[in-house]
């Protein structure tokens, strides 16, 4: 415990001594949105039914790509061999990222969605969904990323092999999440739906860091 | 038994040259009887004769990615060199059936409901298993020691399954919430069995062959991997296959 | 075969990559007191063995047996690159290596020891490739660990720190540690030596 | 110009050496389209409306996230130091690398672009206005993208910064390559948008090598 | 001043970087036929020196005077990285490295004269780290120029590497050329010597 302690501690001043990489997701987050309204058309009520899409969509790419870098310094460095042979199980350190890299990148998000959802005219009745959906999903989409991040650290391949990998893991996360804020906007009920999202999450948060300690593993030489 | 890669070498030459022939046989059978024989359909005429095809395509893909996720579970778990071999051998067919069942699918909706695609749920799932392939095959390409891809590609694999399974539910909530059951593929109830026999043969007869392709690729990659071994520069002397 | 101050046995360790044959066969003991230097040319397969030792590449024959099942609590592993993050501090980069290896000691005297006084609060990204090196190598100043190993020590050092880092592994191996290093450009005296060359392992001492 | 010759075939061969550097963006490109339908809805009138903004912001993400990897390995491996003291001026191998660029990643988009349509849903006759558009505005992405690059180079920080200084850059582009495919959607006369797409290629084909051999001078410390 | 042998002037250089003065009033003339050696602790500015001989690093004081206004056309840069891409084979590699220099010669002989005879078309990834710096060293056995400047060739080469790089470089002197480099380990004899140390920069010859 103390361990994870330091290695909270740690996580969350490396992100915090550059700023940026807290900030651009959430740039990114927004900038993404805001090309919707330019390339398909500005129009209200076309906005409104494309909302929770697009809301999901920018929210997904964004978390995906902030992953990106997740492990690459810690590996160019030599943190990560270090913390390979160093005596706790791997998955204390990793989890201590995780939720560092979720609070710091992942929460914001969450934060100003509601923001967004009104830009893109979505009634006010649906913003509380989107914030909670997306407090639902988006550590779900961390761990699930970083497990695509744990196996092609090393291989210095950008984001989008990242992508490729991870994309089609985030089908259901996406599907559900997107499917709440609709809902939410259609005036239905959402808390089946929201259900959904927690257990998917109960699942990935149960499974997702072994299988992030073992793409490191292996990743290594294993 | 079979984790050893050279017992499997021993035992797949003497599988390989009975389940060859067998295979082809049942898929030419199957291919015959339902494109040549079978009764034309009430509705579609002859164009529902693709089913020949895109039902085995179709479910030989999903084996091929469960296959794909057990070889990864006993690599990752057990590192047995033969279910990393697997790994390499399963996922190449797969994606082409993946491929298959799409592009087959697509050109009888063209028929049968006057556009190439539609956004239906088999459909969504089958592309988004095409995708997986691809990742699982892409993984494998990037990373150069053959025993850390085969590793890294059964990790994949194994969170693929799951997800898989995931997919295929909430492809169909979303289809259910958006729409109703406009556009439902016959279930089986209407197939005629003129038409089930040969359809169950070829499917049959693809999976074979399936298993056949498996078994060629995964003898190729063990010998490549064993080439400096007793064993195999034995068999090169004399001149064996 | 092996008495209580056996610290590492290799038992036919072999080690393929890219399709050669690395090593093979490799036998031998060490001992608590020991210093063992690796040498071989380039792409000899140095880095490759360490690694191995330190159970971060598996894909290998035959075994390589620790003294105790716990050996990573009492192991000091540097690889080539020095495991030192630019945005953090020499003095929390240290810092979180105890934590993570469980190594008690002072930090600050440890910086100061390898010549950082005065850069402890500068980030990391802001020092020479010599410093980074040293910010790890400071480690060796703090609780004294069973084994070391250590992939190229001497990189971007300099000619003082090089005679510092020998007086250290002396003592340490002197107070009971196992000292196990590669490197091209010294050899040293006393210490034994594996030399690997064309697929063999030879222990040269 | 023998330089610019060899320049170009050493570019070639390494993407053809790492096969998944030109599949990647295809794929990226595939599957963020693919999320649309899922997430915003699968019926096909709603799909044909957003259907250009969805292709044109899937390709732009695609042509910026390749781009993000395009000077690292060469910075890494000290290749650009040689590059930046070599004999010639760096326009050429920046050229080079542009060219061989765009010609295995995004030319590929282009020409998988009116399947893509298809799928969704775009009326068959606006499926040569979207080859078309890609092809005058792929190019002009990539060449933008390659100053943000350019300037990002050895920062290190992924894909995601270089989003954030790129994206704004490519709005023009955006508006009037997805403006064309609606119009064309629409079956309006495209002539017009298409010159302006072709206006920009040509601007950033003559300023945007320049700029980006700035860029690198920059980021190595002049 | 100057006459027609001097290849090199620096006038008062001087370079700060985060906030400290890593020299400054550095002035020399180095000729053609002469070797000369940086040497300084890490961090002490060698690279950076270097980078901003060959104009990679443009933020200094003073002048530094090339002998001809086209001097990129004869010079030679090897930097701390062997700028070798690991997609590319040695050959690939060091044809690319000669097209962008206008560098004449064989590159096959270069690659067998670096001990890399038989990795010609193994792709560079697949080399140990050595065997990639040995790629970039290659160029030195190739169309000689009139100036090198090397930053730490001896970084990961074997002894017999070493030893083979010594005679090259003296060889280069003799025919004529300026070699500057930069080492820690070896102190070259019969080289002159330039050591950075406090932010002063003296000639120890
Ligand atoms: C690209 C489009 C299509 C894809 C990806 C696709 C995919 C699939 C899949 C995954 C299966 C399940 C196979 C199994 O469970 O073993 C299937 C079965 C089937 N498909 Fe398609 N399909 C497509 C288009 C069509 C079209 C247009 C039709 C005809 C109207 C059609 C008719 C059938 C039939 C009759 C079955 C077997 C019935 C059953 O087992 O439930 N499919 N398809
Ligand atoms: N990432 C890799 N993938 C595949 N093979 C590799 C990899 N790294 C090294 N090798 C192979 O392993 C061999 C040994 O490499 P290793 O790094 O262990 O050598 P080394 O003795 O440490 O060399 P050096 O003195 O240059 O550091 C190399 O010759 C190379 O063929
Ligand atoms: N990227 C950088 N940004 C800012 N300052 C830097 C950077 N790199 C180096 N420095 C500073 O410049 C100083 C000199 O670095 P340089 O790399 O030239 O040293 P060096 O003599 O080559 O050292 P070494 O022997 O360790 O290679 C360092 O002490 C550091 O403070
Ligand atoms: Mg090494
Ligand atoms: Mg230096």
């Amino acid at each position: 415990m103390n361990t994870f302690r330091a290695a909270l501690g740690r996580e969350l001043l490396v992100l915090w001594r550059s700023p940026a990489e807290i900030i651009n997701p959430l740039f990114f987050f927004v900038m993404v949105i805001s090309l919707f309204p330019l390339a398909i058309s500005p129009k209200p009520e076309l906005l409104a039914t494309v909302a929770p899409g697009v809301l999901w969509v920018a929210a997904l790419l964004a978390v995906m790509l902030s992953l990106d870098g997740l492990f690459r310094r810690d590996q160019e460095s030599g943190v990560l061999d270090m913390l390979l042979t160093a005596p706790v199980i791997p998955v204390v350190p990793v989890l201590a990222k995780l939720l560092a890299h979720w609070l710091l990148t992942g929460l914001p998000l969450v934060l100003i969605s509601p923001l967004l959802g009104h830009m893109l005219q979505l009634p006010d009745g649906a913003l509380g969904t989107v914030m909670l959906s997306l407090l639902l999903g988006t550590p779900a989409l961390t761990i699930v990323g970083a497990i695509g991040a744990a196996l092609t650290v090393g291989l210095n391949r950008g984001g989008i092999l990242l992508a490729v990998l991870v994309l089609p893991l985030y089908i259901p996360v996406l599907i559900f999440g997107a499917g709440a804020v609709s809902a939410a906007a259609g005036g239905a009920n959402v808390g089946g739906i929201l259900a959904i999202l927690g257990a998917l999450l109960a699942l990935t948060i149960s499974l997702g860091p072994l299988a992030v300690s073992a793409g490191l593993k292996i990743s290594s030489g294993n | 038994m079979l984790g050893s890669p050279r017992y499997f070498y021993t035992f797949s030459s003497r599988v390989l040259p009975w389940l060859t022939p067998i295979a082809l046989l049942t898929l030419a059978a199957g291919l015959v009887w339902g494109l040549a024989f079978a009764p034309a359909d009430y509705q579609q005429g002859n164009s529902y004769r693709i089913i020949f095809i895109h039902v085995p395509a179709s479910s030989g893909a999903l084996m091929g990615y469960m296959a794909l996720g057990v070889s990864g579970l006993v690599a990752v778990v057990w590192r047995m060199k033969m279910a990393e071999v697997m790994l390499k051998s399963i996922a190449p067919f797969g994606a082409a059936l993946a491929a298959i069942s799409l592009v087959t699918g697509a050109l009888w909706g063209k028929p049968t409901w006057g556009t190439y695609w539609q956004w239906d749920a088999r459909m969504t799932s089958m592309l988004i298993l095409l995708f997986m392939y691809v990742g699982v095959i892409a993984l494998q390409a990037v990373i150069r020691d053959p025993r850390q891809a085969a590793r890294a590609a059964g990790l994949l694999a194994m969170v693929g399954v799951i997800n898989v399974v995931i997919v295929k539910y909430s492809v169909e909530w979303v289809q259910t919430l958006h729409q109703g059951s406009t556009l439902k593929m016959f279930g089986e109830s209407t197939i005629d069995p003129a038409m089930k026999y040969p359809l169950l043969l070829s499917m049959l007869g693809l999976w074979l062959l399936y298993a056949v392709n498996v078994l060629l690729r995964a003898r190729t990659e063990v010998l490549w991997r064993e080439r400096r071994s007793k064993w195999v520069s034995k068999r090169v002397k004399e001149g064996e296959h | 075969m092996s008495d209580s101050s056996t610290r590492l046995e290799l038992v036919q360790l072999g080690c393929e990559r890219d399709d050669r044959m690395l090593f093979s066969g490799l036998s031998l003991t060490a001992r608590a007191g020991e210093i063992w230097q690796i040498t071989g040319a380039n792409g000899a397969g140095k880095t490759t063995l360490l690694r191995i030792l330190v159970g971060l590449h598996g894909f290998f024959e035959g075994e390589r047996r620790w003294w105790q099942p716990q050996w990573q609590q009492d192991l000091l592993y540097l690889g080539h690159q020095p495991g030192v993050r630019e945005e953090l501090n020499p003095l929390e980069n240290l810092r979180y290596a105890c934590a993570l290896n469980h190594q008690a000691g002072d930090p600050m005297a440890a910086l100061a020891a390898v010549g950082l006084r005065g850069f402890e609060d500068v980030p990391a990204a802001h020092l020479s490739a010599g410093q980074k090196r040293r910010v790890a190598l400071a480690r060796l100043w703090l609780q004294r660990k069973a084994v070391w190993v250590l992939d190229e020590p001497y990189t971007a050092i300099d000619q003082d720190g090089v005679a510092q880092l020998d007086a250290q592994m002396q003592q340490a191996a002197e107070a009971g540690s196992l000292v196990i290093y590669t490197s091209h450009h010294r050899v040293g005296d006393g210490v034994q030596r594996l030399h690997l060359e064309n697929g063999r392992a030879e222990v040269v001492s």
